[in-house]
């Protein structure tokens, strides 16, 4: 295996760093949903969130989805770690009262293990499937911002319509229950 | 020789490379070589025009406030920023006793990579664009959206009061301001069929004997003062310059920073306002373009800069002539007002378009513009009419 | 590089995020689980699309484009109800508001 | 042609903008919207101009693609033709002129602009019904209408019953509404289309309505026939007529502007108008079976009804209401004897002479300050000299006094084609007695209103030149329409049969033209001189109470239709009530005996083995249960996050079976 590797190196060393860096988004979003997970600081979490975010949209760009990836980067980075950054500062909690965010007890630890559970599930499916192992990556695949257009506007018309009614449902739904009471 | 100093750029780069590889240097390291030299050259002009605007922005504030400025480094004070960054450098960095001291360091950093991130995909000449990007528009706006976080690290790891109101109140008006931005941005690349930043400066090709920029159309002037004045607010400028009020908030996020630190988030404010001035010039003033078609002989990327720097000097000028806003007031323009113009002008562009370009479109956006201008700033002005002045202890 | 690799990070991705809503008790953290879920199942539908026999169809990528906005709708309408909460019960404790108990 | 959609439009954009203007904004609302009205009644005009020259094959179409889903293409469209045309041209012609009337009658109501931006509203969505090409489009702007009526009825909302009146009317209307959605959903399966003329492809050309007709669903019954009396029962909800009328007269709550224009001259001519639209599908299996039978004898029978309980109301409004119902009656028999045109006539004379009299009736509360009870006038001949004459052309023209009002010549064909109705003859004598009964309430609330001295306590006034003006313009409409309407000389027919009609005075003297004419001339005749002879002199008590006072309280009350539906609603609901408490009894008496018997058993059981086993551990064994139940309680923690818990994991443990399965 490691071999393997070297051999591969020796070969195409470009190549093969190119690919290894290619996972590197992968690690970063990774070890920061790790971090945003476990971390004690509530601020903290929603800015590890915020990098996991970023390096999710890398990954799209990377796997040759760049509009999305900007999109990503912009609803999630631009908005929604935004959003999660007022809701923080807006619910501190009271100082009296426990902080709450400390992982104890029995019910936390069931929930870790069916996290693990499932991930070992998730991973023996993965690695038994026949649909991924098959399947190699197509270079061609590339979404251009063209043909996004003329999707989202074609076959996809009325969904857009529809994801448009939600959105303003939502904005005017959050709205009303997030003002204050005269 | 006018076509040898528009390419002269390319051709030097080409001519380094090809000196290079007649070493027998290895590809992968011409490809750093190549891609470092453009970044390089980027980002040294644009330090060089940030030097260039502070010691500018103080002479043209003196010249209206009537005083002289700075004059003493230099040849007209021209060395000025040499002094300043000497001073910034040598400066102690203080970092206060209750920060959290990680993200206290990174913010600035975090405020940096943006700022210089979104310089790639400007076309600053015709055949300068260091990244062709199908979606340019969308990573400028996808890319910057990476200040705020930047902003939010430095109020709230300063752990003081001024700082964190600060920071939710630039976020709130990036925020606010970005929706007109984008709206106002989006017109432009509707007209021209395209997200990419080149492919729109070309749209904007002379029509006859006339610049075909798009602030010569009804729709587009009044994108571009939309988007002039969303791009203001989005770096922070006067009269948008409340978050960082030194006089309400001792300069807001930037209250605990010191030395080199602060002269990090001065300079990112900077480019990233350079940026903007580009994207500015790039969507709605024809980027690299010659005003007109006989003066084609001076290179493209003269034009573009000249462009750029053209407009940073406005918004010294702005700077100088408006007061800072109330933060209320500030919100519900852009929401009461920008963002609803925006929607009218984007229909005003529809509408130009499917006219056919001609004077009938010109006059049917004109038309639904005016109208939309009236009846929104008749209505806005009506709830912000000023009452008249009492004084209470003159008589 | 194949397709493997993607389903086990976007796998890897979920699993953490359904840890953080099953264990986490401030309801913000439980937000950010379900918004690491989604982006695990994003992930899963740009990955398929990259590897799908014909990817000028671009259906993955539209199914994550909406799952982005329902997502950004679902965020601001959540955050609503977490500072309702907080006003109400003074906490974001998904623990404390019991007051549905047998 | 492509100004088409500007008709319905321009309201529709002069809503929108008043909408958006601040509150107050008087002079720009009001501005907006008559100028949109004004723009879009020239737009109306050129478009009936165009269809004038005849020889047209068939509407002309405009249809688009309005959405692409996934499978294929909705299609929506505008037509024009003598239909739509004339009717486009009344709606937007009597719609201007009531909003000019409004803008007096309206002029202290705090809420002006409101009232302009819905009025905008009902005109665009009334010109969308009129003008659409797709039942879709016509159902859309018919709720939109709806919508408008609602809001319109309401507009004085902190009036309890105006909010209560309001209510009732949407409801009432939905009933209706919902048999239409049905029967919209049911063509479409069965054709494919909503559009109405496409080409050889619309659901009302020839090859769709064959194949409907030609499909039995069961009872015999064709499924055109199920299918228009399905649109049937929305056009009957709109239109107000029996078992759905109890809507109208509760709408007069509204301002009188409102009532004119859309409880008496235009909206409620939607149901006729809709019929009269869709009468391919109606008339697929021929004129004298099917839904249209149905179609007349409800005409039929509610012209006489209403008319009848038009007889004893009191308040000016109701009265007009009452005769709006059964006008449209009448329309609705014309169209189940077969006659499009005749309904068609009738519709449009009867927009002008009831817009009239409503907007007369405005008048008149308007001078006598905002008093509605027709025994509190009296004299005011003298005091709206302009309103009496006016008021008195509109009476004449729907009592059917002959040859110079319009009514005359429309009501006398309805009757005549009424008498010529192969299936029965019954349906012509309930309209003939309809009619005679018009000309009697006309008569007494003319008398009422008009004649002898004045009753009520603030002195009356003339209304100003901005409301008198309309009633003139309609007075002289509901005179010159009549000109187009006779028999000699029927430019109407010909207009909506596309060819040009022809002078021919010898009609006039035809046999049983002047059976019909001269039985209608005997019946308004009589009508009037018997409501003059019983109320030339004004008493409190009504001289028919004095006559048979139980049949006049029956009439008075409406027949009760209002206290039969709430009392057979609230029955069948008490009775569901008592039903449900009767099983609880039995259930409870069953269980609760059963569980005594059980106890005392138990107790027994419990007693001896207190005393035999207490020390043999039955305090553990309570122990235990009390444990147990803790621990069911203690399940339910009202924690979320312990439920996602066990859910997560219930459903990681299913999937692990569910892969156990299948591999």
């Amino acid at each position: 295996m490691i071999q393997n590797i070297l051999n591969e190196l020796a070969a195409d060393p470009w190549g093969v760093a190119g690919k290894w860096f290619a996972l590197a988004p992968a690690a970063v979003l990774l070890l920061a949903a790790a971090a945003a997970v476990v971390a004690r600081n509530l601020v903290r979490a929603a800015l590890a969130l915020t990098l996991s975010f970023m390096a999710l949209g890398v990954l799209f760009i990377s796997l040759g989805a760049e509009f999305l990836g900007f999109v990503q980067l912009m609803v999630y980075v631009g908005a929604v770690a935004m959003l999660i950054v007022f809701a923080i500062l807006l619910t501190r909690p009271d100082r009296l009262r426990r902080t709450a965010t400390a992982l104890r007890g029995a019910g936390p630890a069931a929930g870790v293990v069916i996290g693990l559970v499932t991930l070992g599930g998730l991973l023996g499916v993965i690695s038994t499937s026949p649909l991924a192992a098959g399947t190699k990556c197509a270079p061609a695949a590339t979404a251009p911002v063209a043909r996004i257009g003329e999707v989202l506007m074609g076959s996809h018309v009325a969904a857009l319509l529809a994801v448009g009614v939600l959105l303003t449902a939502a904005l005017v739904g959050a709205a009303i229950l997030a003002i204050e009471d005269k | 020789m006018s076509e040898f100093l528009e390419t002269a750029p390319v051709w030097l780069k080409d001519w380094v490379l090809g000196l290079l590889a007649g070493f027998g240097v290895p590809g992968w390291i011409l490809d750093l070589v190549a891609a470092g030299m453009v970044v390089g050259t980027c980002i040294g002009i644009f330090l060089g025009l940030f030097a260039l605007m502070s010691v500018m922005e103080r002479k043209i504030l003196a010249r209206c406030q009537n005083r002289y400025g700075p004059n003493r480094v230099g040849p007209f004070g021209l060395f000025q920023p040499v002094a300043d960054g000497i001073k910034m450098i040598t400066k102690e960095d203080i970092v206060p006793a209750a920060a959290d001291r990680v993200v206290h360091f990174l913010a600035p950093v975090v405020m940096m990579v943006p700022a210089l991130l979104v310089l790639a995909i400007l076309p600053y000449g015709r055949d300068l664009v260091p990244v062709q990007l199908d979606a340019g528009i969308l990573y400028f706006f996808a890319v910057g959206a990476g200040t705020e976080v930047a902003v939010f690290m430095a109020g709230w790891s300063s752990n003081n009061k001024y700082s964190v109101i600060g920071a939710m109140r630039a976020i709130a008006q990036m925020i606010s301001y970005e929706m007109p931005l984008v709206i106002a941005a989006l017109t432009a690349a509707m007209v021209s069929g395209s997200l990419a930043p080149q492919a729109i400066v070309e749209a904007q090709g002379p029509a006859g004997f006339l610049p075909g920029w798009y602030v010569f159309t009804p729709w587009g002037f009044v994108a571009a003062l939309i988007f002039y004045t969303c791009a203001l607010a989005e770096s922070n400028r006067c009269p948008f310059d409340l978050p960082e009020g030194e006089s309400e908030l001792v300069a807001g996020h930037l209250t605990e920073y010191s030395g080199f630190k602060y002269a990090t988030f001065f300079m990112a404010e900077y480019i990233g306002m350079f940026a903007i001035c580009g994207l500015f010039v790039t969507l709605f003033l024809g980027g690299w373009q010659a005003p007109l078609p006989a003066l084609g002989f001076v290179p493209s990327w003269v034009w573009f800069f000249a462009k750029v720097c053209a407009v940073a000097g406005s918004m010294v000028w702005v700077r100088a002539t408006l007061p800072r806003l109330r933060i209320d007031h500030m919100l519900g323009f852009a929401w009461k007002f920008l963002l609803p113009m925006g929607f009218v002008t984007f229909l005003a562009a529809a509408c130009w378009h499917y006219a056919g370009r001609g004077p009938a479109g010109w006059l049917a956006s004109l038309a639904i513009v005016g109208a939309a201008y009236v009846a929104l700033s008749a209505n806005f002005s009506r709830r912000f009419s000023l009452e008249r002045r009492v004084y209470q202890f003159s008589e | 590089m194949n397709l493997q690799i993607f389903l086990a990070i976007s796998a890897v991705l979920f699993a953490t995020g359904l840890a953080a809503v099953l264990s986490r008790a401030n309801a913000i953290l439980v937000l950010i689980g379900i918004e690491l879920m989604l982006g695990a199942a994003n992930l899963n539908f740009v990955a398929f699309w990259k590897f799908s026999p014909s990817p000028s169809d671009l259906t993955g990528v539209m199914f994550a484009l909406f799952s982005i906005a329902v997502a950004a709708a679902e965020v601001a309408v959540g955050l609503a109800i977490i500072i309702l909460v907080h006003r109400r019960m003074n906490t974001v404790d998904v623990d404390d508001a019991d007051e549905l108990k047998g | 042609m492509i100004t088409l959609p500007l008709i319905p439009l321009l309201p529709l954009l002069a809503a929108g903008a008043t909408a958006l203007m601040p509150r107050g904004r008087r002079g720009p609302a009001a501005g907006a919207a008559i100028f949109a009205q004004a723009a879009s009644t020239l737009l109306a005009l050129a478009a009936f101009a165009g269809t004038l020259g005849g020889g047209h094959d068939g509407p002309a179409c405009l249809n688009f693609e309005w959405i692409a889903t996934g499978g294929g293409t909705l299609r929506l469209g505008m037509l024009i033709d003598p239909l739509s045309a004339g009717m486009a041209l009344m709606v937007s012609f009597v719609s201007l002129l009531i909003f000019v009337y409004s803008l007096g009658y309206m002029k202290d109501d705090a809420n002006f602009a409101r009232f302009f931006c819905f009025l905008s509203l009902f005109s665009g969505a009334m010109l969308g019904v009129v003008l659409s090409n797709s039942l879709l489009l016509t159902f859309a702007c018919w709720e939109l209408v709806g919508l408008a009526s609602y809001l319109l009825i309401g507009f004085w909302f902190h009036k309890p019953e105006a909010a209560a009146a309001a209510k009732k009317a949407f409801l009432t209307t939905r009933v209706g509404d919902m048999g239409f959605l049905i029967g919209m959903l049911w063509l479409y399966a069965s054709t494919g289309t909503l559009l109405f003329y496409d080409g050889g492809n619309g659901c009302l050309e020839a090859s769709a309505v064959s194949a409907l007709a030609a499909q039995t669903v069961g009872f015999g019954l064709a499924a055109s026939n199920v299918i228009a009396l399905l649109i049937f029962c929305g056009a009957a909800g709109k239109s107000g007529q029996f078992p759905l009328h109890v809507w109208l007269p509760d709408a007069m709550e509204g301002p009188t502007p409102v009532s004119a224009l859309i409880h008496a001259a235009t909206m409620v001519a939607a149901g006729v108008y809709l019929v009269a639209r869709v009468f391919p599908i109606f008339a697929a299996t021929g004129v004298t079976t099917g839904a249209l039978v149905v179609v007349a004898w409800i005409g039929a029978g509610t012209a006489l009804m209403a008319a009848l309980i038009a007889v004893a109301q009191t308040d000016i409004k109701r009265i007009l209401a009452y005769s709006t119902v059964s006008q449209l009656g009448f329309m609705m028999l014309a169209l189940g004897v077969g006659s499009v045109p005749a309904a068609m006539a009738h519709l449009i004379a009867h927009a002008f002479f009831k817009a009239l009299l409503f907007l007369g009736a405005g008048s008149v509360i308007h001078g006598v300050g905002d008093e509605q009870d027709v025994r509190k006038m009296g004299g005011l001949r003298k005091y709206q000299p302009v309103t009496f004459l006016t008021y008195a052309v509109g009476m004449m023209a729907l009592s059917g006094v002959p040859f110079f009002f319009s009514g005359f010549w429309s009501k006398d064909e309805i009757l005549h084609l009424a008498h010529g109705w192969p299936v029965s003859h019954v349906p012509f004598f309930l309209a003939g007695a309809a009619a005679f009964l018009t000309a009697f309430y006309m008569t007494r609330q003319m008398c009422f209103v008009f004649a002898g001295s004045y009753r009520g306590g603030v002195h009356p006034h003339e209304s100003p030149g901005v409301m008198t003006l309309p009633l003139v313009v309609l007075a002289l409409f509901a005179v010159g329409m009549s000109i187009p309407l006779t028999p000699a000389w029927p430019w109407l027919h010909g207009y909506h049969a596309g060819h040009a009609p022809e002078l021919d005075l010898a009609r006039l003297v035809d046999h049983g033209f002047l059976t019909i004419a001269g039985l209608s001339v005997l019946l308004a005749g009589s009508g009037i001189a018997a409501g003059y002879w019983l109320y030339r002199k004004f008493s409190p008590t009504d001289p028919l109470e004095r006559a048979w006072a139980g049949g006049f309280r029956v009439l008075a009350g409406r027949f009760f239709i209002d206290e039969l539906y709430a009392a057979t609603i609230i029955r069948a609901f008490g009775f569901l009530g008592r039903a449900a408490a009767a099983i609880d009894r039995i259930i409870s008496a069953v269980t609760m005996g059963a569980a005594g018997i059980l106890a005392r058993a138990f107790s027994a059981l419990a007693d001896f083995f207190d005393r035999m086993g207490v020390n043999l551990g039955f305090d553990s064994l309570c122990g235990g249960l009390k444990d147990g139940g803790d621990l069911f309680s203690s399940w339910q923690s009202g924690r979320v996050q312990s439920y996602l818990r066990i859910l997560a994991a219930g459903t990681v443990v299913l999937l692990f079976f569910v892969g156990w399965l299948l591999s």
